[in-house]
């Protein structure tokens, strides 16, 4: 396939028709509408149906509805729309039905600001909504991965029947980059939902329901721990993550989508100054990588996590190494992204206060 | 007579459960003029005694069942007293969030366009927490049936006001009646969406006698006819229904309370006919 | 005999005592039990023998648990066939 | 080779067109690139800008806030960029739109007077053309063959009889800084 | 004062009256709909204005201006709700309005049951909603608590400008037991907001704007510090915990809200039977009592967090004893609740166990 | 003519800019006939050229001037391309939420009900995510002013297709024009609410010519006054606007166009005066 | 002292206020106490029950699933609870409204033909209150006295003329379980 | 002079260049200048001196840069007094 030229938005877009999207269902909300306009252009086209939601809240109420009719679905918003969605995103978890949601991250809180941001990583793997459920999260950190994403977002969903979620950014929605897509055999991929799918009443079957609600606190009980086995499942299975100069490091950066390429960066650069620093990279943020960093902390003296926000994923870092090694912070927010010589400064820091600093 | 009161049993009516040596020779099949729809599924339903809800389920079964639909629809009802419906109604169902039954029922519609949709929805969903999605369903034409179950009260939660509640009515949230300079005025949502050129048929019927239970399912036929024609738009059957519970009085007074007052307001008949505006 | 045309059936343990049906019947046919069911609501049952098979009962029942049986005509007693007529035809004695 | 560009100027001036065709034509060489807009209400009636990376390695980071090269088309955006530019770096400015001319003396400054030229040339749309060519002058990141090709990618097929007088226009500005190109 | 017996959702709505409650909004929903139906009927008559909104997404917009006008106001709901209010939720913490909000949760997730559940713990502690933001958390274990934390809530709220979180279930919302309202004097309290409050424009003032709008990334970024700031000066000033029996205790029961009674039992019952067992019961969720649980972490040899979900607060609880001690989880979930015997079972493995028991 | 066309300037309009040197001598604040209102802060606005809500901005300055409301006006501005109205009126105002607008109102006004309210809303947040806070803003008859701007497009976002846009109008994401049986029908919202016995006054208007825009100011002004006086409703002015950057043309062409063809659809006049049904 | 209570059976049949004024009594005697109903919509044509703890010390865990005590009204409750009665508690039922009484041998069963006493009395509803005086004649947690001041708690004042033939019905009850009280 | 009863003031810096003024006066008095402002706008101009102060422009100029002056009959130089009427009565040439 040649290479295109795409905006990473437009690049999902595209994917995801490529990977047989049957319905999109959306509402316009920047940095993500090209997502929304580019499916309203080719989708009718390609054999899928586009519809402009009145809301958010609809949006994800739609995308439960046609999920749950058994075929390939999907939404995207940007950071506040996300929020609308909570409600339906944890209704469509408990009926347990395949889709990808895409959320291009914008600075918050609140309305916030257009530029891209890493503060809903939160609201992402400990779940926005209500009650206990996960999704699985795909954090690409290219355009390349923003359309190859889309494929393994909808198998994942369709295997686990499960929500998937793409948790991308502003700048990764926005900006140009080559692509190429992979060949890909919707056929193939195709998962036959039929038997529990609300498509009409099966010849010869009783009807199929879907529901979140079960009265019953055991039988409610039994739904939770039928979908936590589910997660361990994917927790065992799924883990995707990516080591950058890990071998021979002493010093670990953790960064997720856009600022693991700026951390990229600094690991270069700080590698010509002759540092021995690595890059681990969660490409899945649930399943989060835990064992490969608690393995690292047996190796590195110290980690360095990095954040477009406050401090999120910084937890779920400190939570796997378990006190092994000391997990610094440094983060920009409100849009505002780390340069790479800032963070090199921070690994500057680090290494020559390294006595002074007290295991966190 | 003996076949009515036979008089061996200790009490003389229990035989009618369907103790078969005790059939009246009237009781056989060809004879059936009327039993419950198959697909009404054979358990009893949780509605209290007297609710309309029950009827409407009912009907509903019948109509799919006459239309020869069972197997090609899919119905959606949200949270509201009706949320168990798919304990009862054999045909495919999915349980939708408070008031966001039309946005699943577009979401299905949209990529299985040959099915046939229905919601199911209390006044509290769609007139309130679900205004918007059942307004832009039906400015879009979705085509689907929308049945409108408007008991004037938030029945499934013990009794608050709904935006359908009549002025002066008491419910849990407004104890000393419904004030409307304080509370808002009860909304004629039928009112409100026939003249949207997306709305192909508009009615609101009742259940609370058998004719108006036989006039609501001519138009719950309509309806479901109109949408299996592939009918341009949205239809809307909304049935101003009882709540005894919620109203705190009998079957029968809710029935009465009906006819009193309660239809005087929501005036029942046809707001939208197709091909007429 | 003569006067049955209709019969109706309920299925009592799962009638919920509501009246409507008792309410609705143009014949009072129906009256409550004084007893309960299972559940412990008195259920409706037919006390008279004029029921014609309306299934006005039957429409408003919320349970859908009343079964109602008319007399066909086809079925009812044919007192004569005419012949050499355009179609079939019977005649029954209401 | 990396090379880290900002064009940045009003919304009508052909500042994203330019942008990409430049991304283009990087990408038709094989070059790795990244083309980053500024997005959202700020280009209301305000400046637009994009940012483009062109390497032969792999880009790490697509965001960047110092640059080798600025192409300014006018003055809240002189105002706003001109510090970013690296020292020893190239700072191309459309002549007729700035009232306050760069003042920094570490790095290269180039006057163009593209609007005029693009007057000359009976297409006013050309300007950012002529700025591009200017650029593309001092520093042969891609060949204009290319980026005649990207054009052809930018462009939507009813314009590609444009195609000839935009060459034009690269050609010109490519004499305006002076210098020959590689081609 | 005489104690009155009554039902948690009714005594946290009659001290919301007696703490000046201003304006109450507010949608039906089990298992909280006595207090909005409570204040439905007292409020009018006691100098505030009730409303029932037409959905909890108007109701918390309602509360994020009338709290913009710079009076007490609040809002209730369950689970589903508080999903869909979180859009709003942020909103309101980055203008940063003083608010008092309820969740009194039911097992989720989805619509789920109406039985009570702590299934909303991430929720609540990590932002439901978008971008970093942090509401203080206060988590009441008796009716008269559901009571006493209204006024704390207020007063929390005022101090900070920030929204309070009252997190409850339905099994405190929905039982009596006797109550007694604290002499609370509402002039002493009240906070002069009109610097701030959009009232009318005071005379000789400029005019007085909120929003959570700030385009420029560099606002927004200090907009996000100003705000982590208030959180750890929060973090600093109003950790709240109860300490039971901990101070021999060479083992740690944790447990925050309707849990912490049962695990209290259970201590009891353990004690009986010899073992050296404690509770920590965390009384602010955020900020979180890491500092003492750090500090026992030196004393103790295990912690068993114990919750009615899957396993929410353990996060944090882990997170504060980084790797010093193993921290076990159990829990109940989907409107089942921990029986007092299962939990002492559970201790009982752990000291049969001790020595097997690896780090966690 | 010396005043006027000053021969010492290089640009002999340049003086205008406010050089004292080169005044008419009609230039006093006598004969001031009009000026830009005090409480229109005195910043350049962020709006295209010849966009439409500008032009609102200033009346509704105008209008709580003359009323002398200033000290007592709360105004909510949602997001849209209005959401920095605040940094334009120099009233108190809060910006809110995509669509929750009559919400926020609603929250000021119930706790402060000697407050004057207003809201000032695009069609993408009125009529489409705002459907239902606007329903029922209007139903409980808050008494409140919402200002409706309805350019039929969603202008903030990049030109996406609003509930307003007309038939055929393209719009980024209905690039082949708006069709109605799949993106749904052109909404009109004031048609729609003006029946609720909520609202007291409502009314359509435009502001792309001088005419229009002083029947806008005087409909803002009744609007205004009928919430000083305490009427019992809500008061909904609709401007029908244009958006020249969405619909990707000239101010004067999107003039051209709402006189052609929007006013058609969108009818300006009232449609509910207070004391008519 | 602890009583862990439970009270089931229709929603009509005066259930919860049988319990509230348990409660209520037990506050009045300075106990503490929790009360805790079910909820939701299985009361819809459901059954209705609520938990009574009354206690002389704090109480951990107001939630129980094993009883001292179980009062049982319909036959549906008493499938639900008969298994919860701790071994030697006690479980009172409605004779008239039970189809199949219960059958374990390892707890006091106790048969009262409330409903028939009641209507002796004039006055169907009381027949909560004669199930609540078998049962404090059983389990005298408290004084008949605190029960008549939580009446006047717990019925509305209008209702107050109705407190003497609640009284009568909490002596009858004491009666049928063959007990004096304390009192 | 005798024929200017209007005129207005543009703050230009802040015109946009819409043309909607321009479109507006009755009058033909404005016009776009070539050159343009600082935001690189070209701005409007009053360009005739047959403005009548119909406030036109200012009602549409989204910016509200336009203010408008016109002389006003008590300015305008009386031509004669006449007295003893019920009303003081100022003769204006038009
Ligand atoms: C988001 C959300 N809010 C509130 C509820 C609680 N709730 C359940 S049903 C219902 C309203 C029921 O009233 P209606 O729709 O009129 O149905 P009815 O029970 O009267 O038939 C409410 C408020 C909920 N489940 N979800
Ligand atoms: C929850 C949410 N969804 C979407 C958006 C993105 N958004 C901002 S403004 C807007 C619509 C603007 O259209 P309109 O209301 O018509 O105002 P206009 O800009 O046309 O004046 C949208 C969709 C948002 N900010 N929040
Ligand atoms: S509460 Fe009302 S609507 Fe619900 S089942 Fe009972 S009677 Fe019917
Ligand atoms: S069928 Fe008609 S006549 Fe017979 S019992 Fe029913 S209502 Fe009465
Ligand atoms: S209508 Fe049905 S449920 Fe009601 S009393 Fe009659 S048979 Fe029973
Ligand atoms: S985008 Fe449209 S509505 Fe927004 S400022 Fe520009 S012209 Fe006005
Ligand atoms: S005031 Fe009237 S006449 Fe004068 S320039 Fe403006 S529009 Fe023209
Ligand atoms: S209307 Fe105003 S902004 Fe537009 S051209 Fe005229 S003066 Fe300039
Ligand atoms: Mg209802
Ligand atoms: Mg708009």
């Amino acid at each position: 396939m040649a290479k295109k030229l795409m905006k990473g938005n437009e690049a999902l877009a595209e994917a995801a028709i490529r990977a047989g999207v049957k319905g999109y269902f959306g509402y316009p909300i920047t940095p993500q509408s090209e997502l929304l306009e580019y499916l309203s252009r080719e989708l009718p086209q390609r054999g899928g149906a586009f519809l402009q939601a009145e809301s958010e809240v609809a949006a994800i109420n739609m995308v439960y509805g046609a999920a749950g009719a058994g075929e390939r679905v999907m939404t995207s918003t940007s950071s506040p729309g996300f929020s609308l969605m909570q409600e339906g995103i944890s209704y469509i978890a408990c009926a347990e039905l395949p889709c990808l949601l895409v959320n291009v991250m914008r600075g918050g809180p609140g309305l916030g600001t257009i530029q891209p941001s890493q503060g809903d990583y939160f609201q992402a793997v400990k779940g926005g909504g209500h009650g206990d459920y996960k999704l699985p999260v795909l954090a690409p950190n290219s355009v390349q991965e923003m359309a190859e994403f889309v494929y393994d977002g909808f198998d994942l969903a369709d295997k686990y029947r499960n929500p998937v979620l793409i948790l991308s950014d502003g700048a990764l929605g926005q900006m140009m980059e080559a692509v190429e897509f992979p060949d890909y055999d919707i056929e193939a991929h195709k998962v036959d939902h039929s038997e529990w799918a609300t498509r009409g009443r099966r010849k010869g079957h009783d009807h199929n329901v879907l529901t979140s609600l079960y009265i019953q606190p055991d039988k409610m009980e039994a739904i939770n721990q039928h979908l936590q086995e589910k997660y361990q499942l994917i927790e065992a299975r799924e883990v995707r993550f990516e080591t950058i100069m890990t071998e021979d490091a002493d010093f670990l950066l953790v960064a997720f989508g856009l600022s693991s390429r700026v951390a990229h960066k600094s690991v270069e650069m700080a590698r010509e100054k002759g540092y021995k620093i690595g890059l681990l990279r969660p490409v899945t943020l649930f399943p989060f990588p835990s064992e490969i960093l608690f393995q690292l902390a047996g190796q590195v003296r110290g980690m360095l996590v990095i954040e477009m926000n406050t401090g999120q994923m910084v937890e779920d870092v400190r939570l796997a190494v378990r006190g092994k090694v000391p997990v610094q912070f440094y983060g920009r927010q409100g849009g505002m992204i780390p340069q790479p010589d800032a963070i090199l400064h921070e690994i500057e820091k680090y290494y020559t206060q390294r006595l002074a600093v007290e295991v966190d | 007579m003996a076949q009515l009161f036979p008089e061996n049993l200790d009490d003389p009516y229990l035989y009618l459960a369907g103790d078969e040596s005790h059939k009246c020779e009237l009781i056989e099949e060809m004879n059936q003029v009327w039993r419950r729809p198959d697909s009404l599924i054979d358990t009893p339903m949780h509605y209290c005694p007297g609710c309309g809800h029950s009827v409407a389920h009912r009907l509903l079964m019948e109509v799919v069942e006459e239309l020869d639909i069972v197997e090609r629809t899919v119905g959606i009802a949200p949270v509201g007293c009706a949320v168990f419906a798919y304990n009862y109604l054999n045909v495919d169902m999915q349980e939708a969030a408070h008031g966001r039954a039309p946005a699943v029922a577009t979401g299905i519609k949209r990529v299985l366009p040959d099915r046939i949709l229905f919601t199911y929805q209390g006044d509290g969903d769609l007139a309130a927490i679900g205004t918007a999605e059942t307004i832009h369903a039906v400015n879009r034409g979705e085509k689907m049936v929308i049945i409108f179950i408007n008991n004037g009260i938030y029945g499934m939660t013990g009794g608050q006001m709904a935006p359908t509640t009549l002025e002066g009515a008491k419910t849990s949230t407004t104890i000393f009646g419904r004030d409307t300079s304080v509370h808002g005025h009860p909304l004629r949502i039928a009112e409100m969406i026939a003249p949207l050129p997306g709305a192909y048929y508009v009615t609101r019927q009742a259940v609370n006698t058998a004719k108006h239970v036989r006039k609501t399912k001519k138009a719950l036929l309509n309806a479901f006819q109109y949408q299996i024609d592939g009918a341009n738009g949205t239809c809307f059957v909304e049935i101003v229904s009882n709540c005894p519970s919620g109203w705190k009085m009998t079957p029968l007074e809710s029935n009465e309370l009906l006819e009193d007052e309660i239809f005087q307001f929501y005036k029942l008949g046809d707001l939208k006919l197709p091909g007429k505006e | 005999m003569a006067k049955i045309h209709g019969h109706i059936s309920i299925n009592i343990e799962n009638c919920k005592g509501c009246e409507l049906c008792i309410n609705e019947c143009p014949q009072d046919s129906l009256k409550m039990s004084d007893n309960i069911n299972k559940k412990g609501y008195h259920y409706a049952v037919l006390v008279e023998d004029n029921c014609t098979g309306c299934t006005n009962c039957a429409m408003v029942c919320p349970e859908a648990i009343i079964t109602v049986y008319r007399q066909t005509k086809q079925k009812r007693q044919p007192v004569a066939v005419i012949s050499n007529v355009t179609e079939n035809l019977n005649i029954n004695i209401e | 080779m990396t090379e880290e560009l900002i064009i940045a100027g009003f919304g009508g001036q052909g500042v994203l067109s330019m942008g990409m065709t430049l991304a283009y034509a990087g990408m038709i060489e094989d070059n790795q690139i990244v083309w980053m807009p500024s997005y959202g209400p700020e280009m209301r009636g305000g400046t637009a800008n994009c940012v483009v990376v062109i390497s032969d390695d792999k880009i790490s980071s697509p965001i960047i806030n110092t640059f080798d090269t600025a192409i300014i088309l006018n003055q809240p955006s002189m105002d706003k960029f001109e510090s970013g530019v690296k020292p020893g770096g190239n700072l191309l400015y459309e002549a007729n739109n700035i009232i306050n001319p760069p003042t920094r003396e570490d790095i290269s400054i180039y006057d163009i007077p593209a609007n005029l030229e693009a007057l000359k040339l009976n297409n006013a749309k050309t300007m950012n053309m002529i700025m591009l060519g200017a650029f593309l002058a001092l520093r042969p990141v891609v060949t204009i063959e290319s980026i005649l090709e990207a054009l052809k990618k930018v462009l939507p097929e009813r314009h590609h009889h444009l195609i000839p007088v935009n060459e034009q226009a690269l050609r010109r500005g490519m004499e305006l800084t002076g210098q020959t190109t590689t081609v």
